[in-house]
């Protein structure tokens, strides 16, 4: 590693920021939870989740967290994912497949508009994330 | 430089604490259990194992902090780690049994923040803690590491960094807690004899029994140690620094020397630093482990390679120091609050703290307390927060009695002083001290005698020898209190060693000396009744002293609640017990050797001592 | 003459400073030595020419002595090396005239030996004695 | 200047200036331990506190390294000075009981007994480091320091082994103030100073007491600054300044018309006769070892005693030791008899020894000396004639037991005697200096049989030698008494002076010329002249001789080729004449 200059130490912290902002961002614009109980699991959840990761990565995104929880109670439907978006209620789309995730995730994480077609329903409440 | 593609994106940041503490408690082989069961689940390219520097709560390592949301688990084992793995990391469902549940309520809380030990610290040393792996600068420099450092040399005078000092109001947080700023401005404006050069030294010598900041931090983050070393240097006009830093303390001195070849390597040490054309390198000198070297003198002494022990001063350090040339000595803890300070600026810092007092300070809280571990908190928060809230109280619920700060060289401080906010003059008023930062808290078991007693007889055996007060004194002292405690003291004897510590205290060499009687002077005013029950009654209220014990059998208990069940007996060494199966047992106190082997055998509580 | 009636006839050359002297410690010493040897007095065994030991040899000597300080000792600091010198070659011109070698002899005798002296000047009396007489007309023409 | 008040009194010192200095000009006393002035402060011992007023804060401070500061109010001796300074007396009175400086204070300050424990009633030792700081500030060898800490600290070598860095300069010894180091104790590198003797006691001493010019000198071999580069505490000491380490010896050049040799004689070395015992018996002594013995300025005030420092009860004295021998020197020392015959009275002066006087031949030739000889006769000195064989000490008879016995053979009785005695004294001869041959070799003058240098003439010349103007006067010329002595340089003097007056010099007649007409230019005579004496003359193509130069050799002469070089009185007509001359039977 040669020596470094200011600005080749600024841009080195702009992407270390990057690969290290998940220890402490807590003011995320949009929430994504992937259901993982053992139901989700067997249904494709995993490949659901990575497809989520990939996106976030291939775009770079820092303000969309990404997490998991268990069971959501309607095991038929898995693959299912709840989208939240700060401010507006969540969403939870069922039946997934890593191409219904690119596009719920363009439309829906990237452009606010609610991807209805796979979307189950839409809660009332809204979300502070 | 070459741009490198985005880092890989994880979905989770399990942040390994890896301080000393912890990874005596194993935190090593948590990690290596982690990452396999990652790897089994194939999680291993969502979730990152990070290794972190001590996250402070040392009593419930080994510790793992989940990022994001911050959910702490606590006295973690190998065998925890599949399942944890698999219900959290994989299926989403945090695990609460490995969560941290305060003493006396049921309910885990999940959330590091909401864990009073935490809620109530306020972070500027210990900023990066748990949040970065002390191993990787990039981590450092992701949480703005350097940022300070590159202010400092490009859009500041030396001038101006020692007014902005000046003006945070840091004062040195080896103990005196010396003007951090005036220090250095003595330092800029001394001239070095013969041409030769300013030093720079960052004082990581700790000592004192049971404290551990220096060793946390520089283990935690180590580059804020530099950073601050480099910013001073150019403050002072420095090129050469030393970290002396104590052998002992393996983990901090392998990441030190790490966290230096990085730093030199990225070219923020050394030659032309950041292409500013400033020149400053760090070189890291070993102590032994004696506690006389954490005094400044002795500690270049022992940097020159001579024997560790003080010389009086003036001259101080500023003016003649290490190789006899103007040499600017702090501690680690100072040095890692440098970089905040240029940061975000004096007005910032100093509006945290007391009025002489600013900022945080660090403190090891050991003892007869629920919440062992790493606290940084404002000047001016009492003793009661810090024990009670931050702390958690006293285990077993027993009564508080009374906190010895500033270590060896501190004083005890009695409950009576528990609303006593912490700065560097109130405790100096009460008798104690700052010191590093060493918090031992003792409970009613304690006996302040005996403590005295102990702080004693380890400055007593650390004294360097070189003035007679300290060499003679502490011994002559130490001999009285092992009368006392033996039950032959006169108060006589007690007024003697109030005079042998006033004046140790007044004419000894160091700071060593100087305030190696504070444990006995404080106990002497806050605790004089129970020197005089030791004298006067032979007796030791805490039951410490084993000498002025009296082990007695209650022979109603002994034979109608435990049937003469013999136990004791048989487990006497001195067979000073006699008494048959199903019959009263009693002790021959002139066999008696005051083992308490049979007090700590009875199940029926018949065994009696006063 | 029969051979024990023989008597060498010696040529000296001393220097003034040390075998001069020598030899007259010698003289006051009342030691007793050869009569045989005949001294010239010269300032410095520098200065005997090879002239003089070829007319000493030339007039009759049976043999020629030549001796000065020790060497270091010289009076005049080098004399005595540069009579060496020319000892060394005169022996081999004399050896070439059928002159023996051993009747020219150089010999270091400083003031302080007159026993040296006297043992010197007994020495080659004796030695010559045994060679017998040289009869050497040195290119001088029959008279 | 600064102002400041010591116990009362107003005083003004310079800047820099230490309290404990300030008070010493103020004739107040401050009781030290680990100070000394040679040494910098180094603020251990803490006795010498004092109590010290300064911008309204009072405190105690160490006077030995507090600087004093413009409006300073000291005391020295108040209430809390007394207290601090008496406990801490007393706590080092405890650890070393035994340690004269401690006492003394302890009981100035009313210490009868310390109320600590004792460890070590012998105990000297106080810690105050002057050993270490004076082996590391003065001698710069570093080859002693504390070890261990707080209770168990201690002075000793690295590992406690004897150090390599040890110079064995026994400055360590001579700045403890309470005698715990003794030389013996430093791993037997010290060479403990004989009672008698003669050897260096320090670096800078005047060779002797009588030495003349009394002036001290520094012995580069004892110098601990010509081994470590260090110490130089003489410098710091020397208010006159007169001492300079970086003075090198250096050659000047003198002009001189004449000079005069007296470069004296060395004694005999009496181990060379291994049967006197000398070196190995300690009561076996030389002459001059006697001299410095009975010296009232000597290691004993001028008593005349044993090894074992009793008084002898009988005293040999032997003549003739390394004179009139021919395994030694066949010649006679000349003043043996007579400083023996002075032995002998100042022995019978000072103590009731018996004394013998064992002699070959008694030499008193002096005027008065015959005379003396008869007072010791009537003094009761046993005059044994003969010359002793042997000193020994077996004993064969009770008598004999613990003592030196000499044997000889007494050749007026005829008998060989053993006579048991106590001491011995060596008459020993005189030999010449020991660069007596080097001398000769630069003046170019010659040693006669006994070694000694060489005179022109014993009747005529008897103080000139051989090389003009170089005179000789006293024991260099051979062995002689002081009054000799006085005669001969008197008479050297006065050569050298006759010289210098007339102001002209004689030269030899005997000088070489260059016979114009002959000289055939060849240059051979100029490079053999030892005496640059002939110069070539580029405009005559001939050599030219200086007459002044010309010492006459005549070795230009005998090299010559074509004779244009002769020798006044010594040319060749005249020496070939010669040659003839001797043969003309």
């Amino acid at each position: 590693m040669p020596k470094l200059t200011i600005e080749e130490l600024e841009k080195l912290r702009e992407r270390a920021k990057k690969a290290t902002f998940l220890r402490e961002t807590t003011d995320y614009r949009a929430k994504i939870t992937v259901h993982m109980g053992t139901c989700g699991i067997a249904a494709g959840a995993r490949e659901i989740m990575n497809a989520f990761l990939q996106e976030l990565q291939a775009r770079d995104i820092t303000d969309v967290l990404l997490t998991n929880s268990g069971c959501a109670g309607l095991c038929s439907r898995e693959p299912m994912a709840t989208i939240e978006i700060k401010g507006q209620a969540p969403v939870k789309y069922v039946d997934l497949t890593p191409e219904k995730v690119k596009q719920i995730f363009e439309k829906h994480v990237l452009g606010g508009e609610i991807v209805q077609d796979y979307a189950l329903g839409i809660g009332s409440e809204k979300t502070d994330y | 430089m070459e741009e490198k593609t985005t880092p890989t994106r994880y979905r989770l940041h399990l942040m390994v604490c890896a301080g000393t503490a912890c990874v005596s408690n194993r935190s090593f082989e948590i990690k290596e259990a982690l990452e396999k069961e990652l790897k089994k689940q194939g999680l291993e390219n969502e979730v990152l194992v990070v290794t972190t520097g001590c996250n402070g709560f040392c009593e419930r390592g080994p510790l793992l902090v989940v990022q994001p949301g911050n959910i702490f688990y606590q006295q973690l084992t190998v065998k925890d780690i599949p399942y944890l793995v698999e219900e959290h990391f994989l299926k989403g469902r945090p695990v609460q049994k490995l969560m941290y549940t305060p003493p006396e309520e049921k309910k885990p809380i999940p959330v590091l923040n909401d864990i009073d030990f935490f809620k109530k610290q306020v972070l500027i040393a210990l900023r990066n803690r748990g949040l970065i792996d002390p191993e990787k600068i990039e981590d450092y420099i992701a949480r703005d590491g350097y940022r300070a450092l590159v202010k400092a040399l490009t859009q500041m005078t030396p001038e101006e960094i020692i007014e902005e000092i000046k003006k945070s109001g840091l004062r040195g947080r080896g103990g005196a807690g010396f003007p951090t700023g005036l220090k250095w401005e003595f330092v800029r404006l001394a001239s070095p004899a013969n041409g030769g050069l300013k030093y720079l030294v960052c004082n990581g010598d700790e000592g004192d029994p049971g404290a551990f900041m220096d060793r946390s931090i520089l283990e935690a983050d180590p580059h804020s140690v530099i950073e601050g070393m480099v910013i001073g240097a150019k403050a002072i006009g420095a090129q050469q620094g030393y970290v002396y830093i104590r052998n002992e303390y393996p983990l901090a001195l392998k990441r030190l020397t790490l966290a230096l070849e990085q730093a030199r390597e990225y070219g923020l040490l050394g030659k032309d630093i950041l292409g500013t054309g400033f020149d400053f390198d760090i070189k890291v000198a070993r102590g032994a482990g004696a506690f006389v070297c954490g005094e400044e003198t002795a500690l270049l002494a022992s940097i020159e390679g001579r024997l560790g022990e003080p010389r009086p001063r003036p001259p101080y350090p500023a003016q003649r120091g290490l190789y006899g040339q103007p040499t600017c000595i702090n501690n680690v803890e100072t040095w890692a609050n440098v970089p905040v300070i240029i940061n975000r600026g004096a007005e910032w810092f100093s509006k945290i703290g007391t009025k002489t007092s600013k900022g945080t300070k660090v403190f090891s809280l050991v003892g007869k307390i629920n919440n062992t571990g790493l606290v940084e908190v404002p000047m001016g928060i009492t003793l009661r927060e810090i024990i009670f809230e931050i702390g958690g109280g006293i285990p077993g619920g027993k009564e508080f009695k009374a906190v010895q700060t500033g270590g060896p060289s501190g004083g005890c401080i009695p409950k009576e002083k528990l609303d006593l906010p912490i700065d560097y003059e109130s405790l100096t008023e009460a008798g104690s001290m700052m010191g590093s930062g060493g918090m031992v808290v003792m409970d009613e078991d304690t006996c302040m005698v005996d403590v005295a007693k102990y702080f004693l007889s380890f400055t007593q055996d650390e004294s360097c020898g070189k003035c007679t007060p300290c060499r003679e004194g502490t011994k002559a002292m130490l001999d009285i209190l092992e009368r006392i405690t033996k039950g032959e003291g006169t108060e006589e004897d007690l007024q003697l060693l109030e005079d042998l510590a006033v004046s140790i205290k007044e004419t000894a060499l160091c700071g060593l000396g100087k305030t190696a009687p504070n444990p006995v002077l404080t106990t002497l005013r806050y605790f004089r009744d129970e020197y005089l029950t030791h004298i006067r009654d032979k007796k030791c209220p805490a039951h410490v002293c084993r000498d002025l014990n009296v082990y007695t059998i209650d022979e109603k208990i002994c034979l109608e609640v435990g049937h003469g069940c013999d136990v004791c007996r048989r487990n006497c060494a001195s067979e000073a017990i006699i008494g048959e199966k199903n019959q009263p047992h009693r002790i021959i106190q002139e066999k008696c050797i005051k083992c308490g082997v049979c007090y700590d055998v009875c199940k029926f509580g018949a065994v009696k001592v006063d | 003459m029969s051979q024990q009636a023989f008597e060498p006839k010696l040529v000296g050359f001393l220097c003034n400073w040390c075998s001069y002297t020598g030899a007259d410690l010698a003289g006051t010493a009342r030691m007793t030595y050869a009569p045989n040897l005949r001294i010239i007095r010269v300032m410095c065994s520098g200065r005997v020419d090879p002239q003089f030991v070829l007319k000493a040899f030339q007039e009759g000597a049976d043999g020629v002595l030549i001796s000065g300080c020790h060497p270091g000792d010289c009076h005049y600091q080098e004399g005595n090396y540069k009579a060496l010198r020319r000892h060394r070659l005169l022996s081999k011109m004399l050896e070439q005239f059928g002159i023996e070698k051993e009747r020219f002899r150089l010999e270091w005798v400083s003031a302080a030996e007159g026993a040296k002296f006297q043992k010197v000047c007994n020495e080659f009396t004796e030695q010559i004695r045994k060679l017998g007489p040289l009869s050497w007309n040195g290119g001088k023409k029959n008279e | 200047m600064i102002h400041l008040t010591i116990d009362g009194k107003k005083l003004e010192v310079e800047e820099g200036t230490t309290i404990l200095q300030a008070a010493e000009k103020a004739d107040i006393h401050i009781p030290t331990l680990c100070f000394h002035p040679l040494l910098e402060p180094y603020a251990s011992c803490r006795v010498c506190i004092v109590e010290v007023e300064h911008q309204g804060k009072k405190e105690l401070l160490t006077s030995c390294n507090t600087l004093v500061r413009e409006g300073m109010v000291v005391e020295t001796a108040s209430e809390r000075v007394l207290r601090a300074r008496k406990l801490n007396v007393e706590m080092l009175l405890a650890r070393a009981p035994a340690a004269e400086p401690v006492k003394k204070i302890a009981q100035e300050l009313g210490i009868e007994k310390p109320r600590f424990e004792i460890k070590d009633p012998q105990e000297k030792c106080i810690l105050c480091g002057l050993c270490v700081r004076a082996c590391e500030e003065v001698v710069g060898a570093n080859a002693i320091s504390f070890i261990n800490r707080g209770q168990e600290r201690e002075v000793a070598p690295p590992f406690g082994e004897p150090s390599e860095a040890c110079i064995g300069c026994t400055a360590c010894a001579f700045f403890c103030p309470t005698g715990a180091i003794t030389y013996e104790d430093l791993y037997g590198r010290q060479v403990i100073h004989e009672e008698l003797n003669l050897g260096p006691a320090t670096a800078i001493r005047v060779p002797i007491r009588q030495a003349v010019p009394m002036v001290p000198f520094i012995d580069e071999d004892a110098c601990i600054h010509f081994k470590t580069g260090n110490c130089q505490l003489c410098v710091k000491v020397c208010e006159k300044e007169a001492i300079n380490h970086d003075m090198k010896e250096e050659e000047i050049e003198i002009e001189v018309g004449s000079i005069i040799l007296a470069s004296g004689f060395k004694p005999f070395d009496a181990r060379r006769i291994p049967a006197y015992g000398y070196g190995r018996f300690p009561n076996v002594i030389t002459a001059l070892e006697f001299e410095r013995l009975v010296n009232a300025s000597g290691p004993t005030g001028g008593k005349i005693l044993l090894a074992n420092g009793q008084e002898p009860k009988a005293v040999g004295i032997i003549h003739c030791v390394g004179s009139r021998d021919e395994n030694y020197n066949e010649y006679c020392s000349r003043v043996c008899c007579m400083y023996s015959l002075k032995f002998a009275h100042l022995i019978r002066e000072k103590t009731e020894a018996d004394i013998y006087d064992f002699y070959i031949d008694m030499r008193c030739f002096g005027k008065g000396y015959e005379e003396f000889y008869h007072r010791l006769l009537h003094e009761g000195t046993k005059f044994i004639r003969g010359r002793v064989s042997e000193i020994t000490d077996i004993p064969l008879t009770p008598e004999e037991e613990g003592k030196l016995i000499i044997r000889v053979e007494d050749t007026l009785v005829g008998t060989v005697r053993r006579i048991p005695v106590d001491m011995v004294i060596l008459a020993t001869g005189l030999e010449p200096s020991l660069d007596h041959n080097e001398i000769a070799h630069i003046f170019n003058i010659s040693c006669s049989q006994d070694t000694f240098f060489l005179e022109r003439h014993p009747k005529l010349a008897p103080v000139s030698t051989f090389s003009d103007g170089i005179f000789l006067a006293g024991t260099c010329q051979s062995p002689k008494d002081i009054p000799d002595t006085v005669a001969q340089a008197g008479a050297a003097a006065s050569e050298a002076l006759a010289l210098a007056d007339k102001g002209t010099f004689e030269l030899e007649p005997i000088t070489a010329e260059i016979d114009e007409k002959l000289c055939a230019g060849c240059q051979i005579c100029v490079s053999l002249c030892p005496f640059n004496a002939i110069t070539y003359n580029k405009e005559k193509h001939i050599s030219e001789v200086n007459d002044a130069l010309c010492k006459g050799c005549g070795t230009c002469v005998s090299a010559c080729p074509s004779g244009a070089a002769q020798q006044k009185h010594f040319r060749d007509l005249q020496i070939m004449a010669e040659i003839e001359g001797l043969f003309i039977d």
